[in-house]
Parts: C-alpha cells; structure tokens; sequence
C-alpha cells in the first residue's frame, strides 16, 4: 500500500541558511571538535602515564623547553582571538566587506604562528628519538602543528572564497562564522598543550 | 547588487516546489533528474547518494566477511587435528591476525555503519544525509584500507602479530618488516572512514529528522545509530592516537612503548582497550536496534517499553567506556583496582538485561509470525544470551584469569558477536532486501540456511568452551593430542563447515531473490517505520514528499493519507532541517551535488598514507594533493547552491 | 604423534589432564572451580528463564498468515510491570551476589601467597622459559629452563620477567595466568596441593612459536624436591667414552657454547636455555619434543625443521659430531 | 567492477610486489643445508680499496633483507658486540656507523671480519656462530652506517637510546680508514 499525501504545512517560506546550532555544517564542525578535542585529551592522558614512569620530568640531563618561543606563540595566539572575534561578528552582521578586509590579517597571523612555531621545535631541548619523554612531547606539539596549519590554510582558501562573487552568498558567511568558531578551539586546545610541554618539566623537576 | 543581508530577507524566490500543485508524476519525474547521478562510470563514481553509499559498503563488508571466513576455515582445518602440517606457524599466525583484523576493521564496523547509512534517511523521512560528499569519502576510504591490507597479505606481507598487535611484538624490533606498519596504516585508512561516517550518521539523525519526528519518536534503530556513531566519535581516536604512535615508534624511533627509554608497552593495551571495548558496543548496538524493528513489525505491536529500550541503549553507550581494564587483568595492575572494573563489567549486563526483557514483553504481547527475521531474533537470542552470560564469568577475577586468552574467550566473543550481531545483521539483510531490491528474499532457502546457520554456529562454538577450560590457549596453531583437545577441535570444525555452507546458501539466496524473487510492494511486512512509506526500491530523492510525523508508528497511525510537508525546491537538491530535541521545521538547507573529488581526494590520502610508510618526507610532500583535493571538494559550485561537505 | 609417548608417561603418573583449569591441583585452581560451579549454576539458571519466556512468547499468540488486522499495537497487559520489577531485581540480586563471590575468591587468592616459603624467577624468552630458584646465598641458587620443580603444600612465589616481547604465564592446573611483560615485574603464587606431572604454556601471543612455548611442572613430596634441587646443584659431569668426549668438545668449543650454558665447562652462553641438567628434563626446545634419544637427534641436527622460525640455528652438523652431541648430551642428567 | 579500476589495482599490486617479493622473506635456514659447514669463506683481508674479489652472490639473499637484518640486530646484542662496538659508535672497537672500513665494507668482507677475526681484539667467529648468523651480523653492521634500505631497517631497538633512529641514518659514502688512525 502506498500512501496518498495529506498536505499539512508549508515549508517554504523557511530561511535557506542560518548561524549556530542552527547549521547543519556547525553540528559536523562540532563533532569533527570532539573527536580532535578526544584525541588531545588521549594524548595529554598518555603525557601522564607516561609522566608516571619517570622519577623526574623532564628527566635529567635533558633541560625543559626554552620558554621564549611557546611564550610569544601563545601570546600571539591570545591576541588572535580579537580579530577572529571581529570577523566572527562581522559574518553575523553581514558585513562582507568587514569580512574581506579580516580574513587577510588573520591569515598574516596563521603565517606568523607557523613561522614561530619552527622555534619552537628548535626550543625544546630533546629529540623525539632520546626518550619517552622527548616522543610525547615532540607528538603533543605535532598534533597541535597539523590544527595550526589545516586551519591556516582553511583561512587562506576561504580568504580567496571570499574574494570572488561567492562572498556574497550569505551561506559563506555561515562558513566564516564557522571557521571563527574552529580558530577557537585551536588556541583553546593549545592552552593546556602549552602548559605540558613548557610549564609541567619545569615544576616537576 | 543588493547586500547580502538584503537578499537573505528576501522572500523566496520564485521557483517550482513540491505541493498540492506539483505532486504524482510530474513531481517524481522533476525530483528525479535533479537527485540522480550523473550518468556513466564517472556518474557512479561521484555518487553521493546514501542508498548507493550503503549499499557498497554492505557489499564491500560482505566480499571481506567471505574472504575472512575462508581464512576461518583454513585455521579450522588447521586444527582439526593435533599436531596437524596443514599450515605452518608464521602463515598461521598471519592467517589468524588477518581474521581478526578483516572481521573486526573491516566486516563488522563497516557493515553496520552502511546498513546506518542506507537506512537512516529513509527511517527519519529527509532526501539524503548530512554532507553526503563525506559519506562518499568514507566509503572510498574504507575500501582503499581493505585493499591495502589484502594485497599486502597477497603478496606475503601481511600483518602477523595479531588483530589486537601488542607492542613489543609488533614494535620496531620485533615486528620485522613492513607487516605491522600496513596493519597500522589499515587502522587509520578505517579510522578515518568510520569517524567520518559516524559524524554523517550523527548530523543527519539531530538535523534531519522529519518534521515531527522529535527524539522519542525516533525509531529504536536511529536511536542505536545515533549512540553508535557518538560511541565512534569517542573511542576511534584512541586507537588513532595508539596506533599513530606504533607507527612513529617504528618508523622514526620515538619510545611510547620502550621500557628501556620510560615507555611502557601497557600504554598501548590502555589505548587499544579503551577503543576496543566500545568497539564491540558498536557493532553489538546496531544489531539490537535491527532487533528491534523486527520484534514490533513481526508482532504486529510496538516495541513495549520504549524508553527503558532507549535508555539501556545510551546506559550501555556510557558504560561500554568504563571497561576496558577487564581485558587487562593478567597484566599485573593493582589487584583492588580490579574490583571496580569487574562490578562495572557486571553492570552492563543490566541494560542488556533489560533490553531482552522489552523484546521478550513485545513478542507476549504481540502475535508474532514467524518469518526468517524473526527466526534470527530468535536465534540471536538463545545464543546471545549464551555469549553474555560467559561474559559475566569473565568479569570475575579469579575466571577470568584461567579463562583470559584461551579457547573459552574465542568462544564468548564468537557467541557475542556472531550471536549478537551478525544473526541480527543476516535478519536485518532478510527483512530490508525488499526495500533495497524491490524483491522479497525466499522463505524456504532463509529458512534452511537460518537452521544451518543457528546449530552449525553451536557445534562449532559450544565445544571452544571446553577447548579452553581444557588448557587450550587462543592464536596456537597446533596443539599436543592426549590433552583431551581432539574431540573439542573437530566438532568445531565439523561446525565451522556446516555454518560455512550455509552462509554460501544465504548469498545464494541473496543473489536469485535480487534476479527472480517476488516483486515486493511497497510496505511488504505491513512495517510501521517511515522507511516503508516510499517504493521498493526507493527512488533517488526517497520521499516526492516530506512525511510528518506525529507518533513512533507513523505507517501503523496513519489513515488512507498520509500527513506531508510541502514547500522544498524541486530543480534543486534541497532538504528540511527540523530542531534537535522536537523537530520542528527550521531551514531549508541545500544538499551537495555528486562529485568525483571525495574519491580523487581519497586517492591522494591513499598515495600519502601509503608510501608514509617508507618515508615520514611522504607526509610533507603528500599534504598538497590532498589539500588541493579538499579544497576543489569545498568549493562552491554557483553562488547559489551551496553546502558542500 | 611424537608426543604421544610423553603424554602416555603424564597419564600412567596418575592424571587426568596435565593442563586443564579443571585439574584444582592449586589452591588458586580450586578456587576457580568451585566459583566456575557457583557461576554456572546461577547462569544456567538465568539461561532457562529466559529461554522458556522466549519459547511461551513466540508461541502462545503466533500467527502464521500476515493478518493486517487492526491491533492495538499500544496496550500493555498487565503482567509486563511486575514482570519487568521481578526481573530487574533478579538481575541486580544475581549481579550483585556474583561480584561479591568473586571478590571474596579474589581475597582468599591473594592471601594463598601471602608467605611464600620459596622464590623463584621466570624469565620469558621467545619461545622458552629461563628458571632461577632464588636464594640469598647464590651458591644455593638454581638455573634450569622449560621446567619448574615445586614441593607440594608449601606456597611459591614467582617473579616473572621477559627478555623481548609479552609472555603469559600460566599453569591451568594451579593457577590462574599471570603476563610477563618487558620492563615490568609481576609476580604469581603457587601453592600446589596434589602431586603430579603438569602441563604450563604460554597464553599471550608472542610470536611465530607461540604454540610450542610449553613448561613442564613437577608437583613432588619435599623429598623428591630436596633431591632433585640437590641433583641440579650439581656440575655437569666429565665425559667418559671417547663418543661423549668427542661431543663435548664440539659444544664447549663450538656454535653451541656461544648461547648455552653448561655448569662446569665452559660453555658459558647466556641467551639459550642452561643444558646442565638438559637430559634429566621431560622435553625438549620447550614442550616441542618428548625426551628421548631419537629426538635429540631429530632436534640438534635441525631445530628449524622441528620448531621453524626459533632462534636455534641448524648448523649443518657433519654426523660424527652429531653422534658425539647427543652422547654427550645424555650424560647431562 | 569497471576494467579501468581493475587495471589500477593490478598497477598498484605490481608496485607492491616489486618491494614486497624478497624484502621480507623470512628463512628459518641457511640455503644451501649440506654445504654450510664447508663452504669457502672469503679469506683474503683486502685492506682499503685493494682489489676486492667479485662480490659473493649470497649477498643479495641478506642485503635488505627485513628478517636477516633483525636476527643480525638480535644477534649483535646476543653475541655481546655492544661490548665493544656499543650501539655503532665505538668504544674498545671500533666504531661501524661512520663508513669508513679498513677491511671493506661490502657485506661479504664484513663477513671475512667477523669470521676471521681483525687485528686488534676483533675476536674470529668461525665455528663460534653459523655462516648464516654471520651474513645477518653483517646485514645488520651495514644499518649502522645507513647502507641497507631503509625499509628494511627497524628504527630502534627495545633498548636504550644511544643513536638516532636508524631509520634516519644517513647513508655514509664507503670509504676506507686512514691505516694511521686507531
């Protein structure tokens, strides 16, 4: 038996995009957020267990992490957040042209960060092949390198997006909110990452 | 040029939409040319329809349960003897790890996520999932990190340390060669195919469900879609994370797993477990969600108990991550540590419990007809129950320490999981071919292969538990005869042979009904979920209308007519995004059209993943194509439609 | 077929299985088997129950045409409640009762190796098992591999070690398994009740040999076990025929000294099991050959044929050196 | 499945079978059974770049190869070479990652070194290991300086670190050792 169809509402007076948790794209950003947010958590549990197995960290001869490069990434990562919030209200406002003249500075700043981001691999005072404690690490900054860069060159492509008659489509302006959001949580993630890699083998020497 | 936030008040343009006025024919023939593939080989290449997706995925899990029961057999002929010469110790072992691997990686999570991703849509009433285009990437992915596998062990360099590949054995110096780092780059090839699935599966079912069809009226089978894919979420990137570092540890000398540099080789059991555990959840939850559906349509009676159902289906989500300890309680950890992970083992039991009282309840209260399906339910049950109850032994300490890594285990998970899901799985096949072929399977060659299939599995897996309380250790391939393993070891291959005939049965099966079987209309079993208001098979835009809905039996409710919503474009792929909790109307969302560039992306991924193995400089040089690959797939193709993941 | 005459000497000593967790020659072990029996009971239990509701179910109102008649798909008789409650409750009781059952097992096993009255050291290898019988007087201390010799009724501890990969150690009819794992030290307690000949074996896959990683045990009166310990404090003895010379000689000089050790000689190899005593053992390579002179032939002129992939090289023995080997070997008592 | 997809698969099978083929074969004994005990070893000590015989053809069946290379590495630790080699970079011995050879490099003059013995404490193997777990010694002394495939090589050893992966291990030209230099 097929049914025959009883017409209830119509649904095309419906908007055709929308910001937030009203986005079908914001849900997939979310969980794509989760399952890196649950590989961060995993790896900073695995700095633990394997933190658990020295009697000093980091463990002698080996010096902490100079502290100059993570210091200034981390505070160029802070201050990112001010255009990002920028750009971020400026997609929620429709502003394009505010948009347009945003994605620039922040793909200045991602060039930037990466760009420190080599000192701070020469900063770290151990090779990932010297120890345990050298690996987890080496791997902690690595994993957060690949979100630095995958989000840098997101900004870079969505710059160029932006650039072409494309921009005018409000559904790109979603895309840049979403973007914001993701910048977002690449610098959060970093806060803890920093404090393990620079602060922890200075305390628990 | 108006401004962006001008257009976007704009009322909606003017352009044909399905309604009273554009409905029947007219409307399916437009729906049609906008939702279907490009034609030609290029045309199935792109596809990103999820029916298609599903259906390949289904195939695909299948082609490797029968290339991974083959090996099966092997090892049961192996051990049909003692001391037997059939197969040598290094082929055994790779042999036995390839099963585990294929069956695990490749049959069992693969073959529910495509049975999700077929059903899904057409279960919450919407046209197509969520970024369709990464559906279509996971497939691909998945299959290159199959083909990858089986060549390597086609050409004698498949992995030889086991599916579960514990380091030291399977670290740089003991797993020689190239074996291990296929398997581990096999793992994230599936990884990456399962994560993306899951997070598909995960939009769809907040977003799109049809208007009306708010979380407690969701089928019991979305529900266990919808837990599944959030147990992916969070478990796979534990093994992704263990297994990266195996890689890295063999590859460019880091120490995770080095005792002698303050690694620790249990890092990765801690790891692997924490993803393994639920790893079962995931495959075992789908199947009781097929359970489900069965039991009510079969008993003409909705599920009883709905929400206790629902409930001991996110109980067990939750509980399946507090686990995974009790897969380590001969690794020497502190022993009152041990307690808590047996109660907590023990207490998962308690959903389940509850689960097959609500199934038991549904079949009182109904008035069940047994058809093959429900066969399968019936079976899976008597032998599930077998297979949970031998897991509330090993949860116990002092058993668990002379049953752990014998014949008894092989023969619990083999009870589970079998039992558990893949019983439910070959019902669940039964029961929606129709939907997906437009034929009905036969009843009377079901009916011999479920018989065969039901007591060949005991003959071939009763005996592994007293196999294993006689002494017999699990990934032995051979044993000393005198030790009271003879008789054991030749019913389960006895077994073995009559379960492996019957499955051919069932494909043979499979295949005539899908040539020459009854034409099925289009609501065959008198069903009351949504997927059963479309045609056998459904047409590539799945409903000409959206339903909405308004109770958990929405075909059973329903009159003569059916309540529609109307309104979406036409000559544009186009769907409906309600709210998470009651789903209520909210967006007109576009839906990406087919493209090519989820498989070139998949390509370059591959190339990069691949030779990684034999320079970490691949990963470098490899990232541009991939990048470029992504970037085209992003790509908006006009102004105007959009949405591309 | 080469083991047959092995196990018909394990089985003429007076057992029904040498290695079977349904042996309870342990105290661990009959622990095991009374909690297994507990555990089954209340399990089958449950199986029936469930089983009869699901038979009454499917048949008490089953159909057998597809009626589409209009049932109330709804309504809920009722019995469904109470059922359910009684149910719920049966599964928390059961549960519950189990848990602590096995916690109690899990106690009382603990405190079985509480005074351990001997030490030993296992050391994992891949594929054979390295024994020390601690002492603190090391001229007391004894080496030997592939076996374990222990006094009935005195508790043992053992501390497990492993050289390469993870290992399991795991005598079924004593005690529950117990993993060897690298850079670790985890330990078991033994404490044998019945004499007898067993059978252990490694449960955790650790390679291509796996399978033929076995250890032989002797449970004996404290006698027998004072004897024997004495027997393997001994030097290995001087060779006497001109054949057990000619043997000796190739093995102290030769491929064989460079892994081996022989007390005594100065065949002073350390990562290949100690031949001291190698002929007073009941197998070879680690359970892979009963002990006879045949296969000691069989198994020095070409261990990769008998137990391929381990890390006993064939030399390619002439075969006056092959006679004189063996000879030599069997003196080793 | 279409042929064009068939096509690539063979493509991509033909590729994995040109490394896969010897790379990883493992051989749980010497080849030639009957003839090890006897056969000839290369026994002239070719200093430097002196005339060196032709190559041994047994080299190809342990160059590169994963399974020879790990029993060497086994071996090299079992055998106590650490003792005086250590971890390559040389102690009381000399050390065997720095490419310079004084009595050859190639894997079959290896094979005389560890087989003869060397002036100088370098003690001679013969009849102390088998030919075969000479050639895999030598296999694996060759990783050291970077000269076996790096596929073929494990990075490490389950051991302390006391080099660079050798994974990464750069290939260092052969070359002999200055004769004054001890």
């Amino acid at each position: 038996m097929r049914h025959e169809p009883e017409f209830a509402d119509d649904l095309s007076a419906l908007r055709t995009h929308a910001f937030s948790y009203r986005s079908l794209t914001w849900w997939g950003i979310i969980a794509f957020m989760v399952i890196e947010g649950a590989f961060f958590a995993l790896a900073m549990a695995a700095y633990f267990f394997l933190m658990a197995q020295e009697q000093e960290w980091a463990p002698r001869p080996w010096s902490p992490p100079d502290l100059l490069a993570g210091t200034l990434f981390t505070a160029v990562m802070l201050l990112s957040e001010v255009p990002n919030t920028m750009i971020k209200r400026a997609a929620n406002a429709y502003d394009v042209a505010a948009v347009r003249k945003l994605l620039p500075v922040m793909s200045a700043i991602g060039l930037l960060l990466v760009i420190i981001r080599g000192f701070e691999f020469n900063s770290l005072n151990v090779f990932w092949y010297d120890n345990a404690y050298g690996s987890i690490i080496w791997a902690l900054l690595f994993l957060h390198t690949t979100h630095i860069v995958t989000d840098w060159g997101d900004t870079l492509v969505l710059w160029q997006l932006m650039k072409t008659p494309h921009g005018e489509d409000p559904r790109r302006l979603v895309d840049t909110d979403e973007n914001a959001l993701y910048w977002r949580f690449v610098w959060l993630t970093w806060l803890p990452i920093y404090v393990l890699i620079y602060w922890v083998p200075r305390l628990f020497r | 040029m108006k401004s962006a936030a001008e257009r976007a008040k704009l009322p909606p343009a003017d352009v044909p939409r399905d309604g009273p006025n554009l409905t029947g024919e007219e409307l399916e023939t437009k729906l049609s040319t906008t939702w279907s593939n490009p034609p030609g080989f290029v045309g199935w290449l792109s596809s990103v329809d999820h029916k298609d997706i599903g259906r390949r995925y289904v195939i695909t899990a299948l082609v490797f349960l029968a290339l991974a029961g083959v090996l099966a057999i092997a090892m049961r002929l192996q051990l049909a003897r003692p001391d037997n010469d059939l197969i040598g110790a290094a082929r055994y072992n790779e042999i036995f790890t390839m099963h585990g691997t294929t069956m695990m990686f490749l049959f069992a999570v693969p073959v529910m996520q495509g049975m999700q991703i077929y059903l899904t849509p057409l279960m919450i009433g919407t046209r197509s999932n969520a970024f369709p285009r990464l559906n279509a990437f996971s497939y691909w992915m998945y299959l290159a990190g199959g083909l990858l596998l089986w060549i390597a062990f086609v050409l004698n360099v498949g992995p030889d340390v086991g599916w579960f590949a514990y380091p030291p054995l399977s670290g740089p110096q003991f797993g020689v060669g190239k074996r291990v780092d296929i398997w581990a780059q096999m793992i994230t090839f599936t990884e990456v195919a399962a994560l993306a699935a899951a997070v598909s599966l995960t939009a769809t079912i907040l977003k799109q469900k049809a208007p009306g069809m708010s979380l407690a009226r969701m089928p019991i089978f979305v529900w266990a879609t919808l837990v599944t894919s959030l147990m992916v979420i969070f478990s796979m990137p534990s093994v992704a994370l263990a297994s990266g570092m195996l890689l890295s540890d063999r590859l460019v000398g880091t120490h995770f797993y080095n005792p002698a540099e303050r690694g620790d080789a249990l890092l990765w059991q801690h790891l692997f477990w924490f993803f393994g555990h639920p790893e079962v959840y995931i495959i075992f939850l789908p199947a009781t969600g097929f359970v489900s559906e069965i039991v009510a349509t079969f008993s003409r009676r909705s599920i009883v108990m709905y929400p206790i159902v629902v409930m001991s289906l996110v109980a067990t989500g939750i509980l399946a991550f507090g686990l995974w300890v009790h897969h380590m309680f001969a690794t020497g950890l502190p022993r009152i540590g041990y307690s808590f992970y047996t109660a907590a083992s023990m207490s998962v039991s308690i959903p389940t419990g509850l689960q097959i009282f609500c199934w038991i309840a549904t079949l009182w209260e109904g008035r069940p007809q047994l058809k093959v399906p429900l066969l399968y339910v019936i079976g899976f049950i008597f032998t599930f129950v077998i297979g949970g109850l031998t897991g509330v032994m090993i949860a116990a300490v002092p058993l668990d320490l002379q049953l752990h890594d014998t014949y008894f285990i092989v023969a619990h998970f083999h009870y589970v999981l079998i039992g558990g899901a893949v019983f439910p799985l070959l019902g669940a096949i039964t029961y929606w071919f129709p939907k997906a072929t437009g034929r009905l399977m036969s009843e009377t060659l079901g009916k011999i292969a479920f018989w065969m299939i039901f007591l060949g599995f005991q003959l071939a897996f009763f005996p592994m538990h007293i196999a294993g309380i006689y002494g017999m250790p699990r990934r032995v391939y051979t044993y000393p005869a005198g030790m009271g393993l003879e008789l054991p070891n030749m019913l389960s291959t006895l077994g073995s042979l009559v379960v492996s005939t019957a499955v051919l049965l069932f494909v043979v099966n499979l295949v005539i009904s899908a040539r020459s079987g009854r034409r099925a209309a289009p609501n065959p079993w008198g069903a009351p979920s949504l997927e059963w208001a479309t045609s056998c098979p459904p047409p590539p835009y799945n409903f000409p209308h959206i339903p909405l809905v308004s109770s958990r039996t929405p075909l059973w409710d329903a009159g003569e007519k059916l309540p529609v919503v109307h309104g979406l474009r036409v000559e544009d792929r186009e769907l409906v995004l309600t709210t998470v909790m009651s789903a209520e109307p909210d967006v007109r969302e576009p839906s990406p059209e087919p493209s090519p560039w989820p498989l070139i992306g998949t390509v370059a991924t591959t190339a990069m993943f691949v030779c990684s193995i034999f320079s970490p400089w691949a990963v470098l040089v490899g990232v541009v194509p991939v990048a470029l690959a992504l970037t085209a797939w992003f790509w908006p193709k006009s102004p105007r439609l959009s949405g591309s993941l | 077929m080469r083991r047959e005459g092995l196990l018909a000497l394990l089985c003429l000593s007076g057992c029904s299985g040498a290695q079977t967790a349904f042996g309870g020659q342990g105290a661990e072990d009959a622990n095991f088997i009374q909690l297994f029996t507990v555990f089954m009971i209340v399990c089958t239990v449950m199986y029936l129950l469930v089983s009869a509701a699901l038979i009454v179910a499917v048949w008490r109102r089953r159909r057998t045409a597809m009626v589409v008649e209009d049932c109330n798909h709804q309504a809920t008789s009722g019995v469904v409640r109470p059922a359910l409650i009684g149910w719920t409750a049966l599964i928390a009781i059961g549960l519950t009762a189990l848990t602590l059952v096995g916690f109690f097992t899990d106690r009382s096993n603990a405190r079985n190796g509480s005074h351990p009255q001997l030490k030993l050291t296992v050391t994992a290898n891949q594929w054979w098992w390295d024994v020390e019988y601690d002492w603190a007087d090391v001229s007391k201390s004894v080496r030997t591999a592939n076996e374990i010799h222990l006094p009935v009724g005195i508790p043992v501890e053992v501390t497990l070690k492993s050289n390469d990969v993870i290992h399991s150690f795991w005598i079924p009819n004593l005690a529950g398994k117990q993993d060897l794992i690298p850079g670790r030290r985890t330990d078991a307690q033994l404490l044998p009740r019945k004499t007898g000949l067993y059978r252990g074996q490694c449960a955790e896959f650790c390679g291509t040999q796996h399978a033929q990683m076995a250890l032989d045990v002797t449970v004996e009166s404290k006698a027998d076990f004072e004897k024997w310990y004495g027997a393997q404090l001994q030097t290995a003895p001087v060779p006497k025929t001109p054949l057990q010379l000619a043997g000796y000689r190739y093995i102290t000089t030769r491929e064989c000294a460079s892994c081996h050790n022989i007390s005594g000689t100065s065949a002073g190899g350390q990562v290949a099991p100690d031949l001291t005593h190698f002929a007073s053992r009941r197998s070879i390579a680690a359970g892979t050959l009963p002990m006879n002179t045949g296969n000691i032939y069989g198994w020095v002129a070409d261990p990769q044929s008998q137990k391929p992939g381990n890390h006993m090289p064939t030399i390619g023995l002439k075969a006056d050196d092959l006679h004189g080997i063996v000879a030599y070997l069997e003196t080793l008592k | 499945m279409s042929l064009r997809f068939r096509n690539s698969t063979a493509l991509l099978a033909l590729a994995a079978a040109l490394w896969g083929c010897n790379r990883e074969e493992r051989q749980t004994r010497g080849k030639p059974l009957g003839e090890t005990a006897t056969a000839a070893m290369p026994d002239t000590v070719y200093p430097g770049t002196g005339n060196a015989p032709a190559p041994d053809p047994r080299a190809a069946q342990y160059e590169g190869n994963a399974s020879a290379i790990a029993q060497g590495q086994m071996l090299y630790n079992q055998m106590n070479c650490v003792g005086c080699h250590f971890h390559g970079g040389g102690g009381m011995g000399v050390a065997l990652m720095d490419g310079k050879w004084r009595y050859g490099g190639r894997i079959d003059q290896i094979v005389a070194s560890i087989d003869q013995g060397r002036p100088n404490g370098m003690p001679a193997w013969r009849h102390r290991l088998t030919e075969q777990q000479m050639w895999q010694l030598a296999a694996y002394v060759r990783t050291l300086s970077g000269q076996e495939r790096k596929d073929a090589v494990s990075a490490r050893a389950d051991e302390v670190s006391n080099t660079p992966p050798q994974t990464q291990t750069k290939r260092e030209p052969l070359m002999p050792a200055d004769s004054d230099e001890q």
